[in-house]
């Protein structure tokens, strides 16, 4: 594909890696905030080419994964309902609630499907007029416009049968959080480069002079992620924090403000629960007040849910980079891609995951080469 | 193949986790799974998608109600001795959606998948049963276009349906048409194939790029569509096993990367024979388009279903003569070596990816989903 | 978060008052809102995220980034980083400013 | 088998009835179906209820599909040769509701239905296949049990599980478990049974009573459910075929009388060999309960089907001396002779009522249905 | 089953055709009403056992024959609808409407139950609240009490999801239409015994004066049918005609009391429609007025129905016994029972089908032997 | 028309103000709605159709005309044929009045 093959090229990640090395002189960690950014470093094993004193901590920045378990439990109970065809993205369907997911609910006769788009949603809830359409409308600021398109199209419509269950999240408060937690190891961000296509760059400058750290506007190829680490790794070395922009053919500084302006018709700035990290203020959407029918919260009675987070899971330190996934007790154990017990075990850009795939060499650690093989 | 290695048949379910403390070390190589069929208590998709909950289930339901010794029996077919004859015998049911695709139907899969699972052994496929599944309602023209269509596979695959049987199911129940295929095949003397024989040196070629049949079947699957110009690959690889064979008998494993696509069948192999699989990312042939396809959806080329393509594994001694000799069967014009069988990390398969780093190559849990993430 | 792809656009027409483009991510077609980005023309290219056209693909830029790579270590240390200088202007500068500035260098 | 006579391959669907004028006195030995798939756009249960519908689906379209020389072998069995030996090959899917019913499980009857079928023509079955198609949500539990029936039922009846397969269906495209056997056996040296061989004279005869296996699935059958006491004799038969064989190697026809029962088994036979059936109704074994439930629900138990009995058509010279054989094998205890073929009324099977009557016994159309009337 | 196998004994069998040969001195034409009766009559062969001057001429006596294609359209109608699950006796399921039947509505997606008795329906539409259940209510006099219950029931339980579709048919107007026919041939009648098991015989003296003609109520069972046989033969030859009942183990000339009373309850005469024959006035039964709520015809608008009967079918006059089934033009050509085109070759004891299957022994006439065999 | 089977009443309880009898036909038992004999005794035998019992069966009557099936030919000459008179006498009469008579005779 023009413009995505470009930025896979392993010729110029040699050079790309021979500056950083020649740049770096001693350990730093940086977040990738974006688990788009993660799943891109493990699956070309870019952490294992660069220098040792690089240490990749992978962020918050898989909408799945933290997705809080009530909301996931919410949406089980309504994907339960016989009138409901409930609508997700795939990566959605293997996340455990308290105790199932919507793979489940599916094989327990829930009508949930699997769709490319939340105009997909919105088509189903035409052609079945008899029955109660529900989205999960999920993701961060990249995901949320087209979420608010489709609201805004079903207001427009008329499509009564379409609701959608909004749990969208905003990576600036996180990134925050983040740095205001005591135990902060990170020195610098690789900020997620599709948010920015659509939010610009406007909130990152009094982040980085607050807390005094680079943060670097990067994309999600190989080379994209390679540039991202250099430019951080100089602005880390110079002392020099601040905001660069690494992926200027898809992000502008105004970001898309038509974009921009749905999000401000269609969400109101709320609370919102990470899961395993907490409540972090002012850190979510929710659907505007106006958009209130379109809320599937609101059209469902689902309250008084008890839900139930397996205590030895600590998901919530290993998304903040305060503890390493094998850290935890549980993992490799009763935790594993196959029966996870946290989010960041389900999909596979979270860091447990991850780790697994990765340590399942053993003792053996891979080879790292850094000239292209093959 | 059955038997995966991250999968103990010793462990407690569900209980043992409680009772056996966490290393304060843990030791990664020793893993055992404590609770492999936890919270499975209902079938789920990801049971019947070829890949770890497959392999569960063969292992924890089907093995032990049918008996040990035929657990390696339960692959994609077994190796029989009757009559004086050696025979392979496999079976498959499809339920491929939507029944006709580019390139293909459920009719040529029916055929070209047992076929296959025979040529995987080394065996010419000569006779296949065939029993369809119905759906009260389907209509009879598209239960014909299927017919037709696998008697049509079947002639060119040079293999005679010689059985069959209909059953009706009532409206939803079913789903238009499932088919079962079951296929017998003699056995070459001096023929020995089977995932067991792969050892450390073999090459791995792949008989041509990969993921083609599923990127056609994704393209027309309902809510997923794009248009894109790839067809199925869907075929009959019982001639160029021949042409293979020509070369020497002596081929340690071959294996149709169905579903689960390259990476459950390397996997597969790599557990079974107890040893290491290394792979060449740059070297695995993987058409653009099925790339690209794979990129918009956020799947992996390389756990897409094939049918029609092969994976061998040759000792290095024949491995150019094998190669050669794919090379110049039209099935095999772009067979490619794609990596090599290593004793190091056993039973796991390890890509060196595009910018020399490493990665596992896991087996696929259930049916790939498209992310946004 | 959020796999997004470039593709080209092929074709645009309005459905349901809705602005669609058929966009071709490399032989992969597929039909994409164009609500969010209403100048886009046929040719451009542009990012898709769950079937939305999220924002203008800048060639130039992309060329320029390429470029920059092909010559790191060759240029940098004769010229200083020209990206360096607009990191520390703020985020506010030309929509593609620095790397043409290093493009040029 | 697949062929039956009132059906004809010559005449042209739909259309020949128009236009050829109904004779005065109408002649009715000559009939045949003009419109065999008229308003048949859509498949309906009967297709699927192995009677005359199951039959023209074979005869025109899978047939047709497959190639003409294939359409004997479409039947229940089919006779190869493979590596110097002679085999039967053999499949059948497995749809019954309900999965568990008094005497079996879906597990004994995909392989007592499957060795049966082998049996059929004298082989002795070897080798079994085993597809599950399961649909999404249904207990793990509930599939554990029905493949331990299966594994027991195999041992049994002494055929080997070798392969297997299993695919999972969403949630409303299945019915829980779906499976399919197919089967391999050798046939013994001089041993020619199939339909085609009955000739005028031979001896027919039934190993036991009819109508009890489907009397037993009727009863736990949803909307129907009755008390009875008769449990499923579904049992594998190829130790009764054996001690049959021992007598003779000349049995000219074995069958057994699954669905459509003992009328559809006796119809195809008479059908495929061109002979007349003739059958003395009081000699026909039928256990009081059995006749009673049937009377109930205005079903005739000759229809209902069986999986554990045989139909024997036997040279009149050794017919004392086999039926002699089947009363010494426990399967066959209540063995008797049920009639005689006859040179008249060929294709056409007449049974001579408990009055002296005469009655034809028609194939059956599709499904049994409980009658009011 | 006790009382049931001692009536098809064959030694008593002898005993009856022999006192029937006795008496017989000419040609007399039988009419059995009920089809069960000609099931029964084909099954065990009795009509070839009788002396070659008893002609036995099937009736219109085959609820599934008669029930005229107009409401076959409708049921079919209804049960299409998504919302519909439709449930009916077996024997309706192949009956053909206007070019389709209940089974091909079921093929394509329609939701059609063979249940055993209406309280099964009853039972499906408590379980299945958000589900219209429609019964389809057919059948003469012995069926009507068991369809009644079910709407009493369902209206003292207050089961609103819950209908009927009524077609109920009443035997004595039938025998009156058949002997008003100028063409009529019947010489004797051998009534319907589970019809006078609930109405009693009290409807037949009438009609056995007005026409001058026997009326034997009679069983099912081979002896019973010889019984009914032999008592209207003797009639016949006597010149003596009237009423005689020859299954008095369960007929009582009052009937059921409690059935009669709930069917004055529940249904009202009305002129009715039978298949083939045309409108008989007073011959049926519908909902009273007061369970209209419980009509499927009031609940559903099924009008405008365009009924399309195959031209060439005469089964009305094979139904009066004006032609033998071999003399319609169709038979056995376009009409078989594998492609029917009129009721009377659909259910098996049609007279068209059991014609079909007895000729089907072609030129060589069945022998026929009066001494069991076996 | 009306299929219908005589079976023997086992068990007899009221059911959602229903009341139900278990009934034995030969061996095969099913669930039977009383309502329109509500004066049947467990014992007694019943014509049931599609799960209603219609009529009481009448042991002693089935007995009479069985014995005059048994006696045909070998009495009537002699005795005259009670069934004819009951006929002549209109359907009126007491049950098995004939039946009685003949079995009688
Ligand atoms: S390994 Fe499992 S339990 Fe531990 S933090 Fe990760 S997801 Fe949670
Ligand atoms: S043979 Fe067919 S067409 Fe003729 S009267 Fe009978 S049902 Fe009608
Ligand atoms: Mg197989
Ligand atoms: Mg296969
Ligand atoms: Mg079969
Ligand atoms: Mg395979
Ligand atoms: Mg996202
Ligand atoms: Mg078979
Ligand atoms: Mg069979
Ligand atoms: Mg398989
Ligand atoms: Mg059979
Ligand atoms: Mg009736």
């Amino acid at each position: 594909m023009k413009y995505l093959e470009e930025f896979q090229n392993p010729d110029l990640a040699v050079r790309l890696l021979d500056d950083i090395r020649a740049t770096v002189t001693r350990p730093w960690a940086l977040m990738e905030v974006c688990g788009g950014q993660t799943h891109s470093i493990i699956r070309h094993g870019i952490d294992q080419l660069l220098p040792e004193q690089i240490e990749l901590i992978h962020g918050p920045g898989c909408p799945v994964c933290v997705t809080p378990l009530e909301v996931i439990d919410k949406a089980l109970e309504i994907a339960s309902r016989p009138d409901v065809v409930f609508c997700s993205f795939g990566d959605m369907l293997r996340v455990p609630g308290s105790g199932r997911d919507l793979f489940r609910v599916r094989a327990a006769g829930g009508d949930v499907r699997v769709v490319y788009s939340p105009l997909d949603a919105l088509r189903l809830a035409r052609e079945h007029p008899d029955k109660e359409v529900v989205f999960f409308g999920i993701g961060f600021e990249t995901t949320a416009p087209p979420n608010a398109m489709a609201v805004h199209q079903a207001a427009r419509l008329g499509i009564r049968n379409f609701s959608m269950l909004v749990s969208h999240v905003r990576v600036p408060p996180a990134i925050e959080a983040i740095m205001q937690s005591p135990d902060c190891r990170v020195d610098a961000f690789l900020a997620a480069g599709h948010v920015c296509s659509v939010m610009g760059t406007g909130e990152y400058p009094e982040l980085a002079e607050r807390f005094e750290v680079p943060i670097v506007v990067t994309g999600f190829e190989p080379l994209d992620i390679l540039e991202g680490v250099r430019r951080a790794v100089r602005m880390l070395e110079r002392g020099e924090p601040g905001v660069e922009n690494a992926y200027p053919r898809a992000v502008r500084p105004e970001g898309n403000p038509a974009a921009r302006a749905m999000l401000a018709d269609v969400f109101e700035v709320t609370d919102r629960a990470w899961r395993g990290i907490g409540t972090i203020p002012g850190s979510g959407w929710r659907l505007a007040e106006r958009y209130r029918e379109f809320d599937a919260e609101h059209r469902f009675s689902v309250a008084g849910i008890d839900t139930r987070e397996p205590a030895e899971c600590r998901s919530g330190e290993v998304l903040q980079g305060l503890l390493k996934p094998h850290q935890c007790e549980a993992f490799g154990t009763t935790c594993t891609p196959r029966t996870p017990l946290g989010a960041t075990m389900v999909s596979s850009e979270g860091a447990c995951a991850a780790y697994y795939l990765y340590r399942r060499l053993g003792g053996t650690p891979a080879t790292v080469e850094a000239t292209p093989v093959g | 193949m059955a038997d995966i290695t991250d999968l103990s048949r010793t462990g407690e379910p569900g209980r043992a986790a409680a009772t056996v403390p966490a290393p304060a070390a843990p030791d990664f190589s020793g893993w055992t799974c404590p609770a492999p069929l936890r919270d499975q208590e209902h079938i789920v998709m990801g049971h019947g998608g070829g890949g770890a909950l497959s392999a569960e289930l063969v292992e924890h339901v089907f093995a032990p109600a049918f008996g040990g010794p035929l657990l390696a029996g339960l692959g994609d077919s077994a190796v029989l001795r009757l009559g004086g004859a050696r025979l392979a015998f496999s079976t498959d049911s499809y339920v491929v959606r939507p029944l006709f695709f580019p390139g293909g139907s459920i009719g040529d899969l029916a055929v070209n998948g047992t076929v296959n699972d025979l040529a995987m052994s080394g065996a010419k496929a000569a006779y296949l049963s065939c029993a369809f599944i119905l759906e009260e309602g389907v209509e009879t023209a598209t239960v014909a276009r299927v017919a037709q269509a696998l008697g049509a596979a079947a002639r060119t695959a040079g293999v005679e349906v010689a059985t069959g049987d209909t059953k009706v199911v009532e409206a939803g129940h079913g789903d238009g048409i499932y088919l079962n295929t079951a296929g017998i095949g003699l056995i070459p003397d001096g023929v020995d194939i089977r995932p067991q024989r792969a050892v450390p040196g073999d090459v791995v070629l792949v008989s041509g790029p990969v993921g083609v049949h599923g990127t056609a079947i994704m393209s027309v699957r309902e809510g997923l569509e794009f248009g894109v110009s790839v067809r199925s690959d869907c075929a009959a690889l019982g001639g160029l096993v021949e042409a293979m064979l020509a070369v020497t008998p002596d081929l340690h494993v071959l294996r149709d990367p169905t579903r689960g696509g390259l990476a459950a069948a390397l996997g597969e192999i790599a557990a079974a024979a107890g040893v290491g699989v290394t792979v060449q990312e740059r070297s695995v042939p993987v058409p653009p388009e099925v790339a690209n396809a794979c990129a918009v959806l956020g799947l992996d080329p390389w756990y897409v279903a094939n049918e029609g393509k092969l994976v061998a594994f040759v000792p290095p001694e024949h491995a150019d003569a094998v190669l050669a000799a794919m090379r110049s069967h039209p099935l095999g014009a772009e067979a490619a070596v794609i990596g090599t069988c290593v004793e190091e990390h056993p039973g796991m398969v390890v890509a060196r990816t595009t910018f020399g780093g490493t990665r596992v190559v896991d087996m696929p849990l259930g049916e790939q989903l498209p992310r946004i993430c | 978060m959020c796999l997004a792809v470039p593709g080209k656009v092929l074709e645009i027409e309005e459905r349901d008052g809705t602005r669609m483009a058929t966009v071709d991510f490399g032989g992969v077609v597929k039909e994409v809102c164009l609500e969010y980005l209403p100048d886009l023309r046929v040719g451009e290219y542009t990012i898709v995220h769950v079937g939305f056209a999220l924002q203008r693909l800048d060639e130039e830029s992309a060329r320029q980034t390429l470029a920059l790579f092909e010559n790191l270590g060759l240029l940098e240390e004769e010229f200083g980083d020209p990206w360096q200088a607009a990191a520390a202007a703020g985020p506010t500068g030309g929509e593609s400013g620095p790397a043409q500035e290093e493009a040029r260098a």
